[in-house]
């Protein structure tokens, strides 16, 4: 079991479970607003489609080095994510090489990725990409503090740092988190608005404001990596909800359940939901989240 | 024992009188003389300070008559450490001014150097002079060489500075002969010892009226605040070595008679309160005042002023450490400020106003005397490892011992100021551009050597205190030995 | 295996079928067919469930519409965002102005035959072309797709210098960079 | 002879004759430099050993030179990167007016930075703080911008701290009677309260001042970027760390005694909070490089001050860790700065674009510094900050951990601002010329980021010397385990091994770089940056699109109620206000010889007057 | 009758003599002409100097040199230092005196005016 090769195989077949997952529930979630606005919609393998259809771009053009090492950056950071965050609550499988999962090592590599893209974008000498580019970047400022408020309330109340203690914890107590420190969970879902990045705070690539912003040089097998990293961290990023909040999960089945159910909440969300500008968008976390994430706080503190 | 104190009276006063003789025969003599005068002297003093630092004073009686009734000279510790401090600097004044300009007429020259003899004398002679009255005589000797000093340059603004400070310095004598007339009613005597031991004697209306009398006539010399109206003005205007031998020389005779007064005359404790009070008062409004100036040399003057203040300060503390902190502060003072003038009417000499501004970027034509400028600079604001830093150090260890924290705080507070102004002209001097309007003027090899000395000097006592705190130890022990002066005065045959 | 022709052909349906079910489409809104547009995408006629949808910039996109007259103002930029287009990449000439010219067949600034200058894969003819047409029109570029027919782009390299020299004729201050393969 | 003494013989002695060396030729003056730099050094590590001392008498004051492990940590930093900067800088100022002047105030300053860590005695520790600040001051005016505002206020700045150190000093000195360090922290308990209440402050000055803690940090920004960035990467590198190195003793061993030292802890940590982030957001804001680095310098030694004022084990690791990482990048990204400003003349964001291609190397350097800066895992900075957490929360100081995230991750913006203002971007053809700088400025800036890469994969190497240096401080032994290889433990049992982690991502790295290399190697093509997808426009050579102008205005305007007072605006106000009441005193001297005769007369009757009171 | 003539004498010697330094004061801080201060300040010594000769006066005294009855009865000596003193103060207020006029002269030269409020070009 301790085998490198067979730590290696659970990476793949991790990344692989990521990969699929992630697709879906991207297809998913144009299904979804599709249905919204009273279309039929795209298929739900719609994006496995544009995938493939990326990865068959015969040409590819490239404004330097850095170009290159942006989706790669992107990437290193999603699957290190997924690798960090405990996929399931049995100790047993897709336990990759996560370290305990620590959290503030999460987090750090959280944002490595984006800013590793940033630079490839930065390269390319798009306007549109640098804005785009400033545009996250200041968002990311606004939606980590409740984000990491929550995350320290969880920290305090259980004196620990580590997803898998976190995890051990709701499985011994039979409580899920979201009932134990339920501030917390409310900040950091706020957060999770933000981190998804869906209207109204797809500030970032915002189609026909910044033409697809950061992405707006890279077409072809870019687009594809970077389709690929964001489909993966969107899982690896439900995933932590699921084992920060919800308790986990033992198998597969619940963790898609469980994963989908958060999943809902920043695509609903953003279905009806216009564009904010960047200032509006951190001043909204920086109200009712951060709010939360103090109180979140002073409950873990005194209760 | 090579030589009597009388000497360092006697021997400048008449090289003063026998300059325009021997001028009349070789003319370079005027020049010479007096070096040759101050270089004996110099040794002279040396040579009597190593003999004193073994065998204790020497008090030397003129006439032959034994005090109380004749008039005494006393070269002690303390006082021949400012004596050698004098001599030494009157040397370093002469020979920077030897040739000042490069062709300096035969008549001024043979003034000027008259003068400067005249005025070592009159200082010096304060400083040995064991008697009030003979104190009062070489005060007047000083100020009105220093008047005429003043007035040397033919423009208007020197005389108007000589004026001022001959309307204070007339004030000035006018309340020590008050002063003198008081105690002398009332004690009999005019001899510095006998008033000591007798000072118990006196009422104390008559005793507080002499002491007011007499700080202010001497606070008027020493540039107390708010006496010392003249001396920016006199600063400003007189020629730059006279500006050096004013802080290095006149002053330091002032400040010696008044704290003399003040240590051994009289037994008064709210005196000290009052030399800390003013000195305060002294060294705030100086260097408030100094930091928009406009003038070089009237910058330096103000912070000569506020150094002076805080000299009082520490001998207002009362204490041996004090005492010891002042003296350093006044060798200090007396080294570094002469370099800062020294060096700074080089750096001015020929604007015509002698503005800051004029200075802007000068460094990189007049590198030697830029960097002395600058040197003087830092070790005037205390910064180690010059010489200053031992000084301000010690004074302020002196205030923390005698447990006054506000004092502490505001000298430091003062110091900032003082280090705005100071490197104010530090950055325009090296890092600004060069006016083209200003030219410069190289110093001659005389100035240099002059200026380089005591840069020397503030560099080895600042890496080598121990070069003078010997000797400060036991002039500040000196002085607090009020009943050894007495009595080495008084039981003399 | 790669060179395999067997195998080739199996890659090049899979490759096909993915690219023809996933259309990416810069609208290039040049005319007033621009308008005919959002009802393709929106919900009566909904293009993205054929695949269809809007990319944002010309790296990313695979299909260039030009959707009615082309002024010779509007044609450099055109081709310069047909050009930064990666392969493979086709191009819908969209109502009749880009045929012949339609209603401003004798306008001075227009141009009239768009598949002089670019490599035309699908018409729609119409004035306009309802969204049906539009439907239609993509399917029909699914179906050449599907065929390994739409190859506009391969047309365009081979006879680059006949398309450079009618671009040229149309726009006289040619400062754009020659276009290297 | 005593090898201390050598050692600042040779540098005193050294410094002297390379300032004078300029007649010789540049080339001898260089070496000269060098030699001063290196040889004492290489004396100093050779031949001075952890726990030597030597004891002499100065003026009657004892003074006694030493060094132990804590110094030795600190001298890594001036040392180590003194040398590296050396080099870098005999590069830097080739053809530079007053060079001579220049390795005068830096060896000085090194000397003097040398000298701080080897005092055991108050008094040499203050003369070599001073020697500190006017070497350096020199340095800040040395480019004779703006001297009169930002060089006044540095001093303006250091004095201050220097003598509220003194007024410490003399005060510590009438209560111990000794200058010696030992008997002020063995006597310190012993002190009244209102003295162990004023001492630690006037101390914390002090070392606040030149650490840029908040209200006293204003003088950073402009001295930093006025500097040549030869010296400014020592300055904000090694000179900054002496206040941390000063804070560190007052916390460890004076407020560690008394129950007071909780009180300061708190301040002083959340003083280092504030300093972080708006150290940060002002760093944001600027456009022009040495300010935004100079910016960040003040917020990463916020970080510093805040891992240091807590105080616990590992608080105090991660602050000194942080405090050496931030000496390696920041003294390159400095050098990154100086080697650009000195390839194309100006160093603002808005000017220079698209560097990457023209200065490979040096935008390597600056890459991985500004990793290590960010704190992003693979890096060394990574590790600081880490513990820096661990110990915040562990300590209970949970709203401190939101401001001290708040400010690394508004780091983030400042650090992409640098890389892409002046690498990334178009390629400007006004900048077609730029080559890349000399070997001599660019093996010194990639070694230093390499160092960041060694020190975040194994950085058990610094932190074993750190252990060493807080166990001097008193720290026990018990947490022996916790520094005792490149593992790292927090305190609630989290492993994390770094080693593999940094394999992992490198490797995932590499094969995703790979992999987006070769796929399709043939039919990728490289295109100029004008060639971008830009509404079909062609931009012309002269028309720059580079977004470089208001880069984070969205950000700047949800903040800018934070930023709309600034400290530095009310010390202006009131330097104003102290000018003006100055240029009233000074009215006091009329310049009428007749009201001076009055004052006199004055003085005398208000003496009269009140005698009894002042003499009675 | 003559005892108080004598007292009052005294006191009227002494009060002459602050009567002159006040006169001399007035004038040297009160008028604005130079020549007028410098008369005042010579003024004030002469006050000065009466003031410590008035001092040195013993009642009935006499000189201290070969003077009637100065060999019988040496107590009727009046004391010759003040007298002394005073002697080398008049000399000293002759010389400053002298500087002062010169000083004068070459103020007026440079200023065409003898005002002190005008001759103020040093000054803050």
């Amino acid at each position: 079991m301790d085998s490198i090769w067979f730590k290696l195989l659970g990476v793949v077949v991790s990344f692989i479970v990521a990969f699929t997952v992630g697709m879906t529930y991207m297809g998913l979630s144009r299904k979804i607003t599709a249905r919204v606005q009273n279309r039929k919609g795209p298929p739900f393998y719609q994006n496995f489609i544009d995938a493939m259809k990326l990865g068959s771009k015969t040409s590819a053009i490239h404004h330097g080095v850095m170009q290159h090492f942006g989706p790669a950056f992107l990437m290193v950071s999603s699957v290190m994510s997924l690798m960090i965050i405990p996929v399931l609550n049995n100790g047993m499988w897709f336990s990759n090489l996560n370290f305990h999962g620590d959290l503030i090592f999460l987090l750090y590599i959280m944002v490595f990725g984006p800013l590793g893209m940033a630079l490839g974008a930065g390269q390319t000498g798009n306007p549109n990409s640098a804005i785009g580019v400033t545009r996250g970047l200041s968002q990311m400022v606004g939606f980590e503090i409740p984000w990491v408020m929550a995350l320290v309330a969880l920290m305090i109340q259980y004196h620990t740092t580590s997803i898998v203690d976190l995890m051990n914890i709701q499985v011994e107590s039979g409580t899920w988190l979201i009932f134990s420190s339920p501030f917390a969970f409310i900040a950091a879902v706020l957060a999770m608005l933000g981190m998804f990045r869906y209207s109204p705070f797809d500030i970032v690539g915002a189609p026909t404001e910044l033409a697809s912003g950061p992405m707006s040089e890279n077409g072809g097998k870019y687009l594809f990596t970077m389709m690929s990293s964001a489909s993966v961290f969107a899982f690896a990023k439900l995933t932590l909800y699921v084992d920060l909040f919800l308790g986990g999960a033992s198998n597969l089945i619940e963790l898609l359940i469980k994963t989908f159910v958060i999943y809902m909440i920043p695509v609903l969300y953003g279905v009806v939901s216009p564009r904010y500008r960047t200032e509006q968008s951190i001043r909204y976390f920086w109200g009712w989240p951060t709010f939360f994430g103090l109180l979140a706080i002073l409950y873990a503190v005194f209760f | 024992m090579v030589g009597t104190p009388v000497l360092f009276v006697a021997i400048p006063l008449l090289a003063a009188f026998l300059i325009p003789l021997f001028g009349m025969i070789w003319k370079e003599s005027v020049r010479v003389i007096p070096g040759i005068v101050l270089a004996y002297l110099l040794v002279l003093a040396i040579n009597l300070m190593n003999y004193v630092m073994v065998n204790g004073p020497i008090v030397e009686v003129i006439a032959g008559w034994a005090p109380p009734l004749g008039i005494n000279l006393v070269f002690s510790a303390f006082s021949g450490f400012l004596v050698t401090l004098m001599v030494f600097l009157g040397l370093i004044v002469w020979m920077y001014s030897y040739r000042f300009k490069r062709n300096v007429d035969f008549e001024p020259a043979k003034k000027y150097f008259l003068l400067l003899m005249m005025l070592i004398t009159g200082s010096v002679g304060m400083v040995l002079t064991g008697d009030i009255f003979n104190l009062f005589v070489f005060i007047e000797i000083t100020s009105i060489s220093a008047y005429a000093l003043t007035a040397f340059y033919t423009g208007r603004d020197s005389a108007e500075a000589s004026f001022k400070y001959l309307m204070l310095g007339s004030l000035a004598s006018a309340f020590l002969l008050i002063a003198i007339m008081i105690i002398y009613s009332q004690l009999g005597t005019l001899n510095m010892a006998d008033i000591g031991s007798k000072m118990h004697l006196m009422k104390p209306a008559y005793k507080i009226m002499a002491i007011i009398f007499l700080f202010t006539a001497l606070g008027i010399e020493a540039e107390i605040f708010p006496l010392n109206g003249w001396a920016p003005d006199a600063y400003a205007e007189a020629p730059g070595p006279v500006g050096a031998a004013f802080a290095g020389i006149v002053v330091k005779a002032a400040i010696y008679a008044s704290i003399r007064i003040i240590y051994t005359l009289f037994d008064l404790s709210g005196a000290y309160d009052l030399l800390i009070v003013i000195g305060m008062i002294t060294l705030i409004v100086a260097e408030t005042a100094a930091i928009r100036q406009e003038k070089l040399k009237r910058m330096l003057a103000y912070s000569s002023i506020g150094q002076m203040g805080l000299v009082m300060v520490a001998f207002g503390m009362g204490t041996e450490e004090g005492v010891f902190a002042a003296l350093f502060l006044m060798f200090n003072h007396a080294i570094i400020k002469s370099l800062l003038f020294l060096s700074g009417s080089y750096l001015v000499y020929n604007s015509k106003d002698k503005l800051i501004k004029e200075v802007n970027g000068i460094g990189k034509f007049l590198p030697i005397t830029s960097f002395l400028f600058v040197l003087g600079s830092f070790a005037i604001v205390g910064l180690p490892p010059f010489a200053g830093f031992w000084s301000k150090l010690s004074v302020l260890t002196a205030a923390a011992d005698s447990n006054m924290l506000l004092i502490i705080a505001l000298v430091l507070i003062v110091s900032i100021i003082e280090v705005v102004y100071y490197m104010r002209v530090v950055n325009r001097i090296y890092f600004f551009k060069k006016d083209e309007s200003v030219s410069t003027q190289r110093p001659t090899l005389n100035a240099l050597i002059a200026m380089i000395t005591l840069g020397a000097i503030v560099l080895i006592v600042g890496f080598y205190p121990d070069a003078v705190t010997g000797f400060l130890h036991r002039a500040s022990a000196d002085l607090m030995d009020k009943a050894g002066y007495i009595n080495d005065v008084l039981t003399l045959n | 295996m790669i060179n395999d022709k067997n195998s080739q052909k199996i890659v090049d349906f899979i490759q096909n079928w993915a690219r023809k079910h996933s259309i990416w489409v810069l609208a290039y809104g040049t005319g007033c067919g621009a308008i005919e547009i959002p009802p393709t995408m929106t919900s009566r006629y909904d293009a993205e469930r054929l695949g269809v949808r809007g990319a944002a910039t010309p790296r990313q996109a695979d299909v260039l519409l030009i959707t009615g007259y082309l002024t010779t103002k509007t044609l450099k930029r055109v081709i310069r965002v047909y050009e930064q287009m990666q392969d493979p990449k086709y191009v819908i000439g969209f109502g009749s102005c880009t045929i012949n010219g339609g209603m401003y067949y004798d306008s001075y600034n227009t141009i009239k035959v768009l598949d002089k200058y670019l490599p035309v894969d699908v018409y729609i003819n119409g004035c306009m072309p309802r969204p049906e047409a539009v439907l239609s029109g993509f399917a029909k570029l699914q179906e050449l797709i599907a065929q390994g027919k739409a190859n506009g782009a391969q047309k365009y390299k081979d006879n680059l210098d006949w398309y450079r020299e009618n671009q040229k004729k149309i726009i006289p201050n040619w400062v754009m960079p020659e276009y290297n393969w | 002879m005593e090898t201390i003494f050598l050692i600042f013989i040779l540098f005193l002695g050294g410094a002297i004759v390379t300032w004078m060396a300029g007649k010789l030729g540049n080339i001898v003056q260089d070496i000269l430099f060098l030699a001063t730099i290196l040889v004492p050094s290489y004396l100093f590590y050779t031949n001075v050993a952890t726990g030597y001392a030597i004891d002499f008498n100065v003026g009657g004051i004892e003074l006694s030179w030493g060094i132990n492990a804590f110094g030795w940590l600190f001298s890594l930093i001036v040392l180590g990167l003194g040398a590296f900067a050396a080099f870098y800088a005999v590069s830097f100022m080739k053809g530079k007016e007053r060079r001579g002047a220049f390795y005068l105030n830096f060896i000085l300053s090194i000397m003097a930075m040398l000298g701080i860590l080897m005092s055991q005695d108050l008094i040499s520790f203050f003369i070599f703080w001073e020697i500190m600040t006017w070497s350096s001051y020199i340095m800040v005016v040395y480019n004779g911008n703006d001297v009169q505002r930002i060089g006044i206020k540095y001093f303006v700045f250091s004095a201050i701290g220097a003598y509220a150190m003194l007024m410490a000093i003399v005060l510590i000195k009438s209560m111990t009677g000794s200058f010696m360090i030992e008997s002020l922290i063995s006597s310190y308990t012993s002190f009244s309260y209102d003295m162990q209440i004023l001492i630690p402050v006037l101390l914390l000055t002090g070392f606040g001042v030149k650490a840029a803690i908040m209200p006293l940090h204003v003088w950073a920004p402009g001295a930093y970027s006025n500097a040549p960035m030869a010296y400014t990467s020592i300055f904000s590198g090694s000179l900054s760390k002496m206040g941390i190195y000063g804070m560190v003793i007052v916390f460890t061993t004076m407020l560690s005694y008394v129950p007071e030292g909780v009180w300061f802890r708190g301040v002083v940590a959340w003083l280092g909070g504030f300093t972080a982030v708006f150290g940060t957001l002002w760093a944001i804001k600027q456009d022009d490089a040495k300010k935004l680095l100079a910016y960040s310098s003040v917020a990463q030694l916020g970080y510093i001050i805040v891992g240091v004022a807590i105080g616990t084990p590992l608080a105090m690791m991660a602050g000194l860790f942080l405090a050496v990482m931030h000496a390696i990048f920041k003294g390159t990204l400095f050098m990154v700065v100086g080697a650009i400003e000195r390839q194309t003349g100006t160093s603002n964001f808005t000017e220079v674009t698209g560097l990457i291609r023209k200065m490979p190397w040096t935008f390597v350097a600056a890459l991985m510094s500004i990793i290590a800066l960010a704190g992003i895992p693979p890096l060394g900075g990574f590790v600081g900050k880490w513990m820096l957490y661990e110990s915040l929360i562990t300590s209970d100081h949970y709203l401190l951990v939101i401001v001290i995230f708040f400010s690394s991750t508004a780091a983030f913006l400042y650090c992409y601002k640098f890389l892409f203002g002046f690498f990334l971007g178009q390629e400007e053809e006004e900048w077609a010329h730029v080559k890349e700088a000399p070997a001599l400025m660019v093996v010194p800036m990639v070694i230093l980021a390499g160092l960041t890469f060694l020190l975040g994969t194994y950085p058990g190497i610094i932190l074993k010397p750190i252990a060493n240096g807080m166990q001097t401080l008193g720290y026990g032994m018990t947490q022996g385990q916790l520094w005792d290889t490149s593992i790292i433990l927090n305190e609630w049992g989290n492993q994390v091994v770094l080693q593999p982690i940094l394999y992992a991502i490198l490797g995932i790295f590499v094969f995703f770089v790979i992999f987006v290399t070769i796929k399709g190697y043939k039919n990728t093509r490289y295109v100029t940056t004008k060639d971008i997808s830009s509404s079909g426009e062609v931009p012309l050579a002269h028309e720059n699109l580079t977004f470089s102008q208001g880069f984070f205005q969205p950000f700047l305007r949800a903040v800018e109620p934070a930023m709309r007072r600034q400290i530095d605006k009310y010390y202006t106000a009131i330097a104003n206000g102290l000018e003006s009441l100055f240029d009233f005193t000074r009215r006091i001297y009329t310049g009428n010889g007749q009201t001076y005769a009055i004052f006199v007369i004055v003085f005398v009757v208000i003496l009269l007057i009140f005698k009894n009171s002042i003499f009675g | 009758m003559e005892d108080t003539l004598f007292k009052i004498l005294d006191y009227g010697v002494y009060g002459t003599a602050v009567l002159v330094i006040l006169i001399g004061l007035y004038g040297a801080l009160v008028k604005r002409s130079l020549l007028k201060i410098v008369i005042g300040l010579s003024i004030i010594d002469s006050g000065i100097n009466l003031l410590l000769v008035a001092i040195g006066y013993l009642k009935g005294g006499t000189a201290p040199i070969f003077s009637p009855g100065y060999l019988d009865n040496p107590k009727i000596m009046v004391d010759p230092i003040p007298q002394a003193l005073v002697l080398t103060a008049i000399v000293i207020g002759f010389g400053v005196t002298a500087v002062a006029l010169a000083l004068v002269i070459r103020l007026y030269r440079h200023h065409g005016t003898l005002h002190i409020d005008e001759i103020r070009n040093l000054k803050w």
